[in-house]
């Protein structure tokens, strides 16, 4: 019986002390007419040797296509040490710390991540996670109004340049708690968020959101709107990129005050793209907010004998006490996911962390400046972009990026249904994974495809 | 020592980034950081060694039984783990165009089939992150039944006083009242309560069959009737699907929507705290509402479902389809079991709790429902321990880690008082089992001798107990250097 | 620096304690002549980034060929957690358990695996691994000579059906000491052995090497070598496989007293075939030769506490005390190999690989059943095989192996350079690891390849 | 616990294994065996949770600081395993045609090619699997040289007293005999000695440098020229390389043949015992003679030379590369280091020997060589702490591991009383050399204060002192049921 290993002998012991003839009879409770007795559409068991083939199989389907996709997610060089580490047994296998004594190695690894999250964004504190970028902003935006229970309405603005599935996500968390969600455009020219000016005007706003940077790629002028958002009671909500804020301005200095809470998707730092998970969502904030925090929160403190230990803290927040006053519904977490971003934060350090960011800026920078030389490729904002940009193209984009896969390209992700606006647009990321002749290779493809040039043999 | 107080500055560890600090001086100067963040400057080894060191503290399945009640803490097999992370499984971009990434999404649609057959729903949607989050979808979709209905009064949903504590939670965020129902003395929900509590006003009722109890709530079907013929709706927390697999099914049961945490039936890690997975089913009138994306199978190619194709949606909880990586482990676990397979998961997962039950009695324990059967779990209390030695649930909990377990879920649920809820799932052997029976009955020696070292554990493991008050009240969240 | 923790500040502060003002001047004692600067054909340092894709590439060369080679190596099911718990750092990267008080773990598995290997093999004891199948045989007859001191000459049977890359170690290992070789050939009908009867009349034949099954895949008669060695005072040395014993009659049952000494490949057992290594020699013996065995030998003990623990022991046999009186030269064994064996036998029991084994025999079987029945293809034998079967073509065998590659097969081992007199022959092995589609294919493509047929196409 | 304690008659592991028990009815029945081996029959978690715990029983360098001299124990980059073990090279059979195998030939090539040029020799095979297999090659080489000269009254291999066991070991072998010559009180070899031992007879020396103990043999090039004249050939053991990489060649020393240990200088690991690889590289003279299969690269592919290229090849040593997976490993980390990387691992090998034996000196310890230089590792001798305290090197190697060290290594080379060989390694960073250092120095206290208390070390292992005595007289090598 696959995992189970009782032999038939230790069965019959076992109902022998309980005082029944059959396995069946614990089942008496449940009304017969209830009960059924097969699965109709779960196949046979497979051995391990015949899953491991057929997921190898399907794992070889189109593995080898070079990845110009970031839009959220982003492929970094992940070092070996990361995984092999996060998968050993005691992390893998352990459940939610409880039994803070038993579960010191997990405690002590999320102070340090939290520890290391408030010091990239420069703020007093941070959770242990949340699911994912997406929805550590809803979370964030719930929080904020909590914040803000002075406020005579709950509007949040969310400006269009935020990732638009974080958007929807957001729009399908929040919707059942009358909070509107106010979207603001963005500068046709620079790709910047534009916030008219009077919109403020009636004081019932509650938080502004910024992307730094934002979906396009292009970098915000964090400083004014901060500025702005807190000259007018709005709290700032951050929602960055971690790699990128090795080399921009962290959060916490943004502006005179910083922003109030930040949040994010932490996969850039060491998890695979996956198929989109599991990532893990960031969450940090100025320290008078930490009670209105979501998720789990270590704390470091003492045993009875003095010395240093780590457990779980402010769980007056949390449902399993709060229940229906909790800040939120949370409970399993991303854990661990965050025991590979903390390694991997470990093993490259700051250093290592800004040479992928300055990497990835430069190669992407190096892409679009050739791709834009080609005929009917243009770049569609003048503004500095980080290390994603929108390229407009004179041909659909659908129909470039499916024939790119004939070179073996993904070759960015269509915004033609977002931003219906931009026309063919397409937004692109060449992050440190990319060698030269990867870009290269792209902008021959490129070149090809909007010039109709038959596709170059592979075999040489 | 924390990794931070191995840091040295100007350490640098260069194997693990691009030789070169590449030029970024077209960026401009004010959008620039001025400091580097304080991360720890440590060499490859030493991050190593720390980190492997840290966690040889930590219990775990792979080394401990670990009958953490509500949590079904079983074996997950090394097989899903090493798959589930081929490397070109890994390599996906979530925004691949669906026709270029069938691999992973054959495995999602398979695993939607088996999770409707498993649970008897109409449709399953995978991408709810956790149960908690299955939990949000499900009370989501609810309101959204009613809504689409105009059926606006409908302000309360009822809760078990048993229920987990996500459950009031979500009903919270989906912006109802949570309404509390008493449990009667057997552990079934109080039906007088019930039809007390139900009223125009009651959009649904969760709850979790069996319940956190430990017994399988008999008049379910009573219940059913109660609440549809309300206009309510009820939804099924499938936290405990442990019990019943391949048994009984919650479609049948008559529930309209469930979530079920793959992280506990399905087996895949819990990692220390996550990832989990949450997909929730439903039954056909609440099809429309479902989260995207989802998957489907057409013209011999899978396709993703997304608000495009499902225009009443509560639409999406995630940026993509959730936590793919822990849906595919799901998905091989449940090849590896096959039917077979788990229609014996409930069975030996109830064996071993019905035996723990009956030999801990044997041993002098008192359970809070001695007259019902185990499910996959149970209830033990303590009160009279408590009362007569002075030594308390979680005295004894933290007393068991020194003998080599981890200790069972203690005072959850609230209701009953000093309590353990006991799981041991399927796959501990019965070695294991009468092997944490004994401890536990030498523990309750000890406390009849020496209360006063019981009440000191633990003794044996990296830190003595911790002080959760001044890690409450001296806030230290941040590691500071010189603080 | 790669891997080197140094600041130059602390190097400055090491420095300045030992006294010298540069690294450079610790190397003051090598005469200046001799030193050199810089090493001319060592390419610069790659970060992990580069070398992983470098590998990554190189490693899907011709990665998808379905392999249908024994011959000494076979392709068998390793169970995800056999290689995720042998590469845990505490097993990978620890030394030989020379403070056995510091390497419990490793030594009780050793412990482990040795009862293991006892178990399967019927013998007394067990050592805790050699470097390979072949230098384990080669040892084997060193010892066998070692335990035979009184004979007038060293003599050793080893006969053509044994591993021919066994025989080529063999000879390599034990020509400087005086050792004779005898080849013996083997029946040309049933591939079996033949010992021509005076050969053991001058008493001067130390052991006599028996191959179960032996390298044509043909079950030898165990009982009847064994006891006719015997009868003329010839040590019987086995050399096994050992998934087969799982169905055979285990060395220790042969004949009327069992093999002497038996060692062979362990690397079914949960090794990758990794091209060739690392794999790890067995070996067991008779308690009474125990002195004789070489490598290292575990053994159980007690604490000063009078808890049981493990040690190295009978070290006296070793080099790095007894030095030239040693009973090999070895020091650095297999041990991570073994870890992983002693992981692997765990988790499929007796059960599991006697079902491994009769699955391979099943499937070489229909394997050779299918394609024997196409023109121009023959079985060599007539006597039962056990997972493998030498089968003769009517075209060169290299030519026929290489079209079999475009149907992405491995076809077998060519015999043609070690058995001439068999013609175009080659031995083939499918274990359980195929399925029937696989065997199937493989037909097919054979008789595509010997009708000469063109090559199905492999798109539908 | 053993695992065969958990065993229980009957109990099987179906997912690891074919689903039927094929028929083997065709075989005869005389050969088939009658019962099945008494295998632990456990399920999977049993054995995850066994191995897993048992590991947590081991030092290692992932977990410990491991100064074991001679041995290297410095940090095997996880790179290295990772990308060695992926699935595309794990599948390889060694029998597949060089033209399908090119990705692992490729490889290996650039590794001999890489290890002639920091060994200065002409040409490196890869195939010994560990160090004293090299050890056998080479002097199996040496002999293939004089007998083609039909020189066959050579009968002696001379070795400095100070040797590993293994080249006396290999000596003998090879069918010599093995002849020591003592050290003179400089550690260097005593040059008087030499020149009586060597004559006709002598075919050649083996020789560690830097030797170990710990220094760098400065009369090298005089050494050469006296065996050399006498006709004898030089042996250099490669097991020290990582205190002169890149800085003095064993070539440009005068050396015939050499091995290297690559699970030492090359980081691959070790194991708890192995795999190793000790490839050789030879001078002009001895490349006839070079063990097969090595790898040639010409027309743009690469091809593996055997027997039949080589006629004069002493043979082959495994029935294929040797450790292939290991050469892998070390493949890696030496694209990992590049040129200069491997420089500087001399360097601060060099620099953690230096001043770890400067600072202990401080600390009141006696070093075997005070008037030298350490090399990568150093002597210190505790025959004064053993004459006066009554406490020997084996005692303070057993109190170091309650300090969460490992022992350095004891007791080698014989001819130092109560010594430590120490080899820090230039992966470790000062805070663990200090931490040690402070160790060793409490120790010392504690062999004043309170000798008995480290005369019963270890007390904080899994187990206090064990008794080899006991272990070689009273057999128990394999376990037995009820015994
Ligand atoms: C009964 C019950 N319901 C819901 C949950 C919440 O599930 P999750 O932790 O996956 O969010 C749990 C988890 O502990 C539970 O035990
Ligand atoms: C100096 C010396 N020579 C030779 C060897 C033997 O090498 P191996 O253990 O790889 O066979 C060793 C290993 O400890 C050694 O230290």
């Amino acid at each position: 019986m696959p995992f189970i290993p009782h032999t038939e002998a230790e069965t019959k012991t076992m109902l022998d002390a309980i005082g029944v003839d059959s396995i069946e009879q614990l089942f008496d409770e449940i009304p017969a007419e209830l009960r059924i007795n097969k699965l109709s559409n779960v196949p046979v068991a497979m051995s391990e040797m015949e899953i491991g083939r057929l997921m190898s199989d399907r794992a070889e389907q189109d593995a080898h296509l070079q990845c110009f996709i970031g839009a959220g997610s982003y492929e970094h060089h992940i070092p070996a040490a990361v995984w092999e580490i996060t998968t050993r047994g005691e992390f893998y296998s352990a459940y939610t710390p409880y039994q803070a004594e038993a579960s010191q190695g997990t405690l002590q690894l999320l102070y340090e991540y939290q520890t290391m999250m408030a010091e990239i964004m420069v703020m007093e504190v941070s959770n242990a996670s949340l699911y994912d970028g997406g929805s550590a902003l809803a979370e964030a935006v719930l929080m904020a109004v909590r914040s803000q229970r002075k406020k005579t309405a709950k509007r949040i603005i969310m400006p269009r340049a935020v990732n638009p599935n974080y958007r929807r996500t957001v729009r399908s968390i929040v919707s059942s708690q009358n909070i509107e969600l106010i979207e603001v455009d963005y500068d046709k020219a620079s790709g910047q968020i534009v916030i008219e000016d009077g919109c403020a005007d009636n004081n019932d706003i509650s938080a502004l959101i910024i992307p730094q940077p934002n979906f396009f790629g292009v970098i915000e002028e964090v400083d004014a709107l901060t500025n702005w958002a807190h000259k007018h009671n709005i709290l700032v909500i951050g929602v960055v990129n971690p790699i990128a804020m090795q080399l921009l301005k962290a959060p916490g200095q943004w502006g005179e005050s910083g922003a109030d809470i930040v949040c994010g998707e932490g996969q850039p730092l060491g998890i695979p793209l996956s198929s989109g998970g599991p990532y893990f969502g960031f969450m940090c904030c100025k320290e008078k907010f930490v009670r209105q925090m979501p998720g789990r929160i270590i704390g470091r403190t003492v045993d009875v004998e003095g010395k240093q230990g780590f457990s779980l803290t402010l769980q007056a927040r949390e449902q399993h006490i709060r229940r229906s006053k909790a800040t939120s519904n949370i409970c399993t977490n991303q854990g661990l996911m965050v025991t590979a971003a903390t390694i991997h934060m470990s093993l490259l350090g700051a250093d290592g962390l800004a040479r992928v960011a300055a990497a990835s800026h430069k190669n992407t920078l190096s892409l679009i400046t050739a791709i834009s030389k080609i005929d009917g490729v243009k770049v569609a904002f003048n503004n500095p972009c980080f290390h994603e940009s929108v390229i407009q193209l004179a041909r659909p984009a659908s129909e470039v990026l499916d024939e790119l896969i004939q070179y073996g390209i993904l070759g960015g992700y269509d915004l033609s249904k977002d931003y219906p606006e931009l026309g063919n647009a397409i937004v692109i990321c060449a992050t440190e994974t990319k060698t030269d002749a990867d870009i290269a290779a792209y902008s021959e493809a490129m070149h090809a495809v909007m010039h109709d040039l038959p596709i170059a043999s592979n075999d040489q | 020592m924390l990794i931070f107080e191995h840091s040295v500055d100007k350490r640098r560890n260069p194997s693990q980034s691009p030789r070169d600090m590449a030029d970024i001086s077209d960026l401009p100067q004010s959008c620039l950081r001025e400091t580097a963040p304080k991360l720890p400057a440590v060499s490859e080894m030493q991050t190593v060694r720390h980190y492997t060191r840290l966690s040889q503290k930590n219990f775990s399945i792979d080394t401990q039984f670990y009958p953490l009640g509500s949590c079904t803490m079983k074996y997950n097999p090394r097989a899903c783990n090493k798959y589930a992370m081929l490397p070109g499984l890994l390599r996906k971009h979530p925004l691949t165009p669906a026709k270029y990434n069938q691999g992973t999404l054959a495995c999602l649609y398979e695993l939607q089939e088996m999770l409707k057959d498993v649970t008897g729903m109409k449709e399953v949607s995978l991408s709810p992150m956790a149960g908690a989050q299955g939990e949000f979808a499900g009370v989501a979709m609810i309101r959204a039944y009613h809504d689409a209905r105009n059926d606006d009064v409908r302000s309360e949903i009822l809760v078990p006083d048993a229920a987990h504590g996500t459950n009031p939670a979500t009903a919270v965020m989906c912006g109802y009242k949570a309404r509390e129902i008493p449990t009667d003395k057997n552990g079934d929900v109080d039906l007088d309560a019930l039809r007390a509590a139900v009223g125009p006003q009651t959009a649904g009722i969760m709850l979790t069959n069996p319940s956190t109890l430990g017994v399988f709530e008999r008049k379910i079907a009573e219940i059913a009737k109660i609440i549809h013929e309300a206009g309510g709706l009820l939804y099924y927390d499938g936290a405990n699907l442990n019990a019943i697999l391949g048994k009984v099914r919650p479609g049948d049961m008559g529930f309209d929507v469930i979530h079920m945490n793959l992280h506990k039936t399905f087996s895949t890690p819990h990692g220390g705290g996550g990832p989990g997975a949450g997909p929730v089913g439903v039954s056909e009138r609440l099809v429309p509402y479902l989260p995207v994306p989802m998957v489907t199978y057409d013209d011999k190619s899978y396709r993703i479902i997304s608000e495009d194709d499902c225009p009443n949606t509560i639409g999406r909880l995630s940026a993509h389809m959730g936590n793919t990586g822990v849906l595919l482990r799901a998905y091989i676990y449940a090849r590896l079991l096959g039917a077979e397979g788990m229609v014996r998961v409930a069975d030996y997962a109830t064996l071993n709790a019905n035996y723990m039950m009956v030999r801990l009695k044997e041993k002098g324990f008192d359970m809070a429902y001695p007259e019902r059967r185990a499910t996959h779990e149970f209830i033990l209390t303590l009160k009279k321990q408590a009362k007569e030695l002075g030594v308390t649930a979680m005295d004894i909990a933290k007393r068991i880690l020194d003998y080599g377990f981890h200790a069972p879920t203690t005072y959850f649920p609230l209701l009953v008082p000093e309590c353990f809820l006991i799981e041991p799932t399927e796959t501990e052997s019965k070695y294991e089992l009468d092997a944490f029976i004994e401890a536990m009955a030498e523990i309750l020696q000890e406390c009849h001798r020496d209360a006063e070292m019981v009440k000191a554990a633990p003794h044996t493991l990296p830190v003595r107990r911790l002080d959760d008050v001044r890690a409450a009240r001296q806030l230290d969240l941040v590691w500071k250097k010189n603080a």
